[in-house]
């Protein structure tokens, strides 16, 4: 029983779900985006659950001094901190329980929270994005090596495109006649993009629609139903 | 899908290292790499150039600190051009801290600029939510979407808004846009539904998509795409800007890329002939 | 005093840059340090913000505010609950009610969206007349484009071996794959080297000032 | 192919009729179809002389106000204001010829109605209804015991190996389900593979971290792994804090996991789900560990990256088969059968549509683009 009901919900609610995308007549026109807003609302008091997880298993290395526990500790104090000031000041569009709190709001240059936020997490944020641009460099030198017909194709259509987009790539053949344009590295490269690049993106796209097509159907179905977890 | 791994790769600390220093050295030592000014990115230019004296135009602020990179020196090199051409600016934001971009790029234009007065020659109008729906509304009545300034001073209190009441009287908008709502809503809004002449900016990324715009009916009277449309721009004004030396370091790296591909074959290449 | 705290953030801004980067040479006291606050920070942030920007707006401010024309609103308020009973190992299973309403709402809504936005939109668009076109490039390009779509699709049979026709196709399939990897990769560079330019920018420029920001 | 062209033909036709209205001058109000009874359509005819045509309505104050003005005389407007349905709008038209004084008014009212079926969805319930029958019809096929092949995925042979390294060097197994939610059939699709791993897991006495970033994630990522322990029978070697929460945050969770990656030196991570601009920073720093790694997301745009990084890497669809092909349960397997059918009828469709298209026939591609 545990698990039947939970799964008839499953069910019947994804056939609501779809026929009311075919019904124009109330009910049914609003039923799915109340539904989505449903989710919002879920899953907004579900984040308790991880918050309480990420303390539980923070404070439990803390506790037994694992490894390393002082990080912890710090990480436990940031996101009290941070809860803190949003309960406290609010935030940017929102006043907290203590109001507004404007000389500390001028002292600072802005509200607790959005200071936090600026000046630490949102450098935090942007820094660890900028990896990327160390880890594409390191993946190139690795990946792109002439090994068989596959992979020349993968790193000569990385190569002509990477060119194709800069200044330098733009001179190399710039040289050629307006005849030969067809062969100018920036077309080189809006070719590859257009047509097979765009070709084989559209082929993933609609396969795995497919894929996500036949999981739903599973799910509905209750075929696949392991995300229900154990019992009967 | 498999990639086999080659053997005993270098440390990658060093391509690291070698890429840090090729793209912060640049940035201190610009090279003025000449970079060849594309067509789309010349009619924003020629927009702006063509469009009479004294003429309002509105500026969209529609991103925020994350694609500041790209989309902040086109705000620093446009503004700078219409205060040139004597054109008078409404900032408006559709991202919330579109309002905070705005004012750093007109402080930072005022350096050069000191007889530029706020309210005459420009005004922030700050943040409003809505998207396609607030550039509609516009259309009918600009006073009735923004009432008051970011200073709180009303509309009618504002010199340069006088004799504004909606696109008609805006020679042209500029949206720099790093996503929706942005440019796409101005062109399919303000365009479409008005004929205002809308231009603007985005990033590399999003590039692509809006160059069907750019057709004979002229949804989109030009586009500066990236760091590479934003250094197009300040060559065409003449000003070395960060914009520039960003896409200096750009194109280092670029090279440096390629260079990485080429060693790792040559390495690759290597290892097969000692195995063999 | 404004003043020194707008320099400090600065300063609090460069020292989590380079902490962050420092991970780029190996583990260090400082990656630890930065990254648990960071996943400290963050955590608190999305927090607060479900709190404010989703709750709030979305059900207490509307049950306050007029309470019988949201009455519907207290089922997703109760589901919410019966997710966090959680909490209760014996009570558990409640929980599995608003899973089961969301993951059923996920696939009605994926299956609609998904045939909708991937398979019929992009069938139409593949449907072109290559002979149409402009250039010799474009009619070229095209006839790629709709021979490329149709050899990546078979490539995804999996009811069969990958041998004879299906085989060729499929085969010619991950050439394009492999072409459209190559030329994402290539593509996507650029951007990326921005994130660390606008990073060197900050670090040269607003915290150093050794170039005009 | 046949039946399709005639349920296409037909509805093509319903649509076309109410607007055949050319030939008399005129000025029609009519329901706009396939709606829930919030806009109306207008259309009008008139004669050329007039160059300036006005449609105005009646408002709640019983004043007439101005939908649009335009010079063109054959023309139409979808009022799409304040319509609500069983209401009553009151319409005219007011056309002007400066040059002899002369001008015109037509009026018309109508009540709009919400319809129970959207007619312009008709192709979409087609294709649902015609994959949905393929996945079923094979299911049942498959129960009744009839042999269904399915080709070998590279990407899931890494399991054993994976699970094998990591006992051999008793280190951990990390598996990352992506920042998706549960409302996104991705993050479904890498849970059932977590299940199946934390089966050979528990088996192999091999050790698994799950970092997630949503909380209801979370829930469910625990129940799967207890439920794999128990049913491996050693439910009393699950530790329900190998599954936890990081941060909501895209790059919060990222720094988490990289600091997990350098500090547990996992023998083999697994990141199966949705992905964005994260992929290749998890899978660099996995390769820098010198784990062994396997992906799967549908995200084209981040597959270069795992492709490029990874050992193995799940390409769109094959995540979703992933479950199918571990399981090779009937039920399973047969749903693969009839996505394969969804291929073939797809593949069939694009290759006839061009060929309409070159002949210059181009019902098929608008019937598709109704939307």
């Amino acid at each position: 029983m545990k698990r039947f009901l939970p799964l008839m919900v499953t069910f019947f609610i994804g056939i609501i779900v779809i026929s009311s995308e075919f019904i124009p007549h109330k009910p049914f026109s609003s039923i799915n985006a109340g539904l989505e807003n449903w989710f919002l609302i879920i899953s907004g008091f579900a984040i308790l659950l991880g918050q309480i997880s990420l303390i539980k298993v923070n404070s439990n290395k803390v506790y037994i001094k694992a490894e390393n526990w002082q990080y912890y500790l710090i990480g436990l104090i940031s996101f009290g901190v941070m809860v803190l000031c949003g309960i406290l000041w609010g935030t940017q569009d929102a006043n907290g329980i203590l109001g507004s709190h404007v000389d500390l709001s001028k002292w600072l240059g802005s509200k607790p929270f959005v200071y936090l936020f600026d000046n630490v997490y949102q450098h935090l944020s942007s820094t660890m994005f900028a990896l990327l641009a160390f880890f594409i460099a390191s993946a190139a030198y690795r990946a792109f090596i002439m090994r068989s017909f596959e992979s020349n194709l993968l790193m000569i259509a990385a190569v002509v495109v990477m060119l194709g987009r800069t200044t330098i790539g733009t001179s190399f053949t710039a040289w050629l006649p307006q005849g030969w344009r067809f062969l100018h590295l920036p077309d080189v490269a809006n070719f590859v993009m257009n047509y097979p690049t765009n070709a084989a993106q559209r082929a993933i796209m609609i396969s795995a629609a497919l894929g996500i097509v036949g999981s739903s159907l599973r799910i509905l179905l209750g075929i696949e139903r392991s995300y229900l977890g154990g019992g009967d | 899908m498999s990639t086999p791994k080659t053997s005993k790769p270098i440390d990658r600390r060093y391509i690291f290292l070698i890429l840090l220093i090729g793209v912060a050295l640049p940035l201190i030592f610009p090279l003025g790499f000449k970079s060849e000014v594309s067509d789309i990115s010349r009619q924003v230019y020629q927009l702006i150039e063509n469009t009479p004296e004294n003429s309002i135009m509105l500026m969209s602020f529609d991103y925020d600190p994350a694609t500041n990179t790209e989309l902040q020196p086109m705000a620093k090199a446009i503004i700078e051009h219409a205060f040139r051409r004597n054109h008078k600016i409404i900032a408006v934001a559709l991202w919330p801290q579109g309002v905070q971009m705005a004012d750093q790029a007109f402080e930072y234009i005022l350096e050069k600029y000191p007889d530029k007065k706020y309210g005459i020659d420009y005004v922030n109008m700050g943040f409003k939510t809505g998207g396609m729906v607030t550039i509609q509304a516009m259309g009918r009545n600009i006073k009735d979407v923004l009432p008051k300034d970011t200073k709180n001073t009303p509309f009618e209190e504002i010199e340069l808004l006088r004799n504004v009441r909606n696109y008609k009287q805006i020679a042209y908008v500029i949206s720099l846009s790093a996503g929706d709502p942005g440019l796409k809503q101005y062109v399919m809004a303000a365009h479409d539904m008005y004929k205002v002449k809308v231009s603007g900016g985005t990033t590399a990324v999003s590039t692509p998509g809006f160059i069907p715009y750019i057709n004979d009916q002229n949804q989109l009277y030009g586009l500066l795409g990236g760091l590479k449309g934003a250094a197009e721009y300040e060559s065409m004004i003449k000003v070395k800007g960060t914009a520039t030396s960003g896409m200096d370091a750009q194109s280092v790296a670029h090279i440096l890329i390629i260079l990485f591909i080429v060693m790792g074959n040559i390495r690759a290449f290597k290892d097969k002939n000692q195995k063999a | 005093m404004s003043q020194f705290m707008t320099t400090f953030g600065i300063w609090l801004g460069a020292f989590f840059t380079i902490s962050i980067f420092s991970f780029l040479y190996k583990d260090n006291p400082f990656y630890k340090l930065a990254e648990q606050i960071f996943v400290g920070l963050s955590a608190g942030y999305w927090f607060i913000y479900t709190i404010y920007s989703i709750l709030i707006p979305n059900l207490f401010g509307k049950i306050l505010s007029d309470f019988n024309s949201n009455i519907m609103l207290l089922i997703p308020a109760l589901l919410g609950m019966m997710m966090l009973i959680r909490l209760i190992p014996k009570l558990e299973w409640i929980s599995r009610y608003p899973i089961a309403l969301v993951i059923g709402t996920s696939a009605g809504i994926s299956m609609l969206r998904y045939t909708q936005s991937d398979v019929l939109s992009q069938v139409a668009a593949t449907m072109i007349n290559p002979l149409g076109m402009n250039t010799i490039g474009e009619k070229i390009g095209s006839f790629i484009l709709i021979i490329g779509t149709v050899c990546v699709i078979m490539y995804f049979y999996f009811s069969r071996k990958q041998e004879g026709i299906l085989g060729a196709t499929s085969k010619f399939g991950i050439w394009f794959l492999m072409i459209s990897f190559g030329a994402s990769f290539g593509y996507t560079v650029m951007a990326r080297i921005s994130l660390l330019i606008g990073r060197l920018q900050f670090l040269l420029g607003d915290w150093l000032h050794i170039i005009k920001p | 192919m046949n039946v399709n062209k005639i349920i296409t033909n037909l509805i093509s036709l319903l649509l076309v009729l109410p607007f055949s209205l050319n030939a008399v001058s005129a000025f029609v109000a009519k329901d706009h179809p396939s709606d829930d009874g919030r806009a109306i359509d207008l259309a009008w005819n008139v004669p050329d002389e007039f160059t300036s045509v006005t449609i105005e309505k009646l408002d709640s104050t019983e004043t007439w106000f101005a939908l649009t003005k335009t010079a063109s005389t054959v023309s139409d407007y979808v009022d799409n204001d304040g319509i609500e349905p069983g209401l009553n709008s009151q319409y005219r038209l007011i056309a002007k010829n400066p040059a002899n004084g002369d001008s015109l008014m037509l009026s018309t009212q109508i009540t709009s109605r919400a319809q129970w079926f959207n007619y312009k969805k008709s192709p979409l319930l087609f294709l649902l209804l015609l994959l949905s029958g393929a996945v079923i019809y094979y299911i049942l096929s498959a129960r009744r015991g009839k042999e269904l092949f399915i080709r070998r995925i590279n990407g899931l042979e890494s399991m054993d190996e994976a699970v094998g390294r990591a006992t051999e060097k008793g280190k951990p197994i990390l598996f990352v389900p992506g920042i998706g939610d549960l409302d996104d059939i991705q993050t479904i699709a890498g849970l059932t593979i977590l299940s199946q791993l934390a089966y050979k897991a528990a088996t192999y006495n091999a050790d698994l971290i799950v970092p997630v970033s949503k909380s209801m994630v979370l829930s469910t990522a625990r129940e799967i792994v207890k439920e794999a322990y128990l049913k491996a029978g050693r439910p009393d070697a699950f530790n329900p804090d190998c599954v936890f929460y990081l941060t909501d945050d895209q790059f919060g969770y990222v720094a988490g996991i990289d600091g997990i990656m350098v500090r547990e030196q996992p023998a083999a991570n697994f990141f199966l789900g949705t992905f964005y601009a994260e992929s290749l920073i998890l899978a660099e720093t996995g390769f820098g560990t010198g784990a062994m790694q396997t992906a799967g997301t549908a995200q084209p745009h981040q597959l270069p990256f795992f492709v490029v990084t990874c050992d193995y890497t799940l390409i769109g669809e094959e995540l979703f088969a992933a479950s199918a092909y571990l399981s090779k349960e009937p039920n399973q397997l047969g749903s693969l059968k009839g996505q394969d059918f969804g291929k073939l009828f797809i593949v069939l469709l694009i290759i006839i549509g061009s060929i309409m298209e070159m002949s210059g026939i181009h019902w098929l591609k608008n019937i598709l683009m109704f939307e």
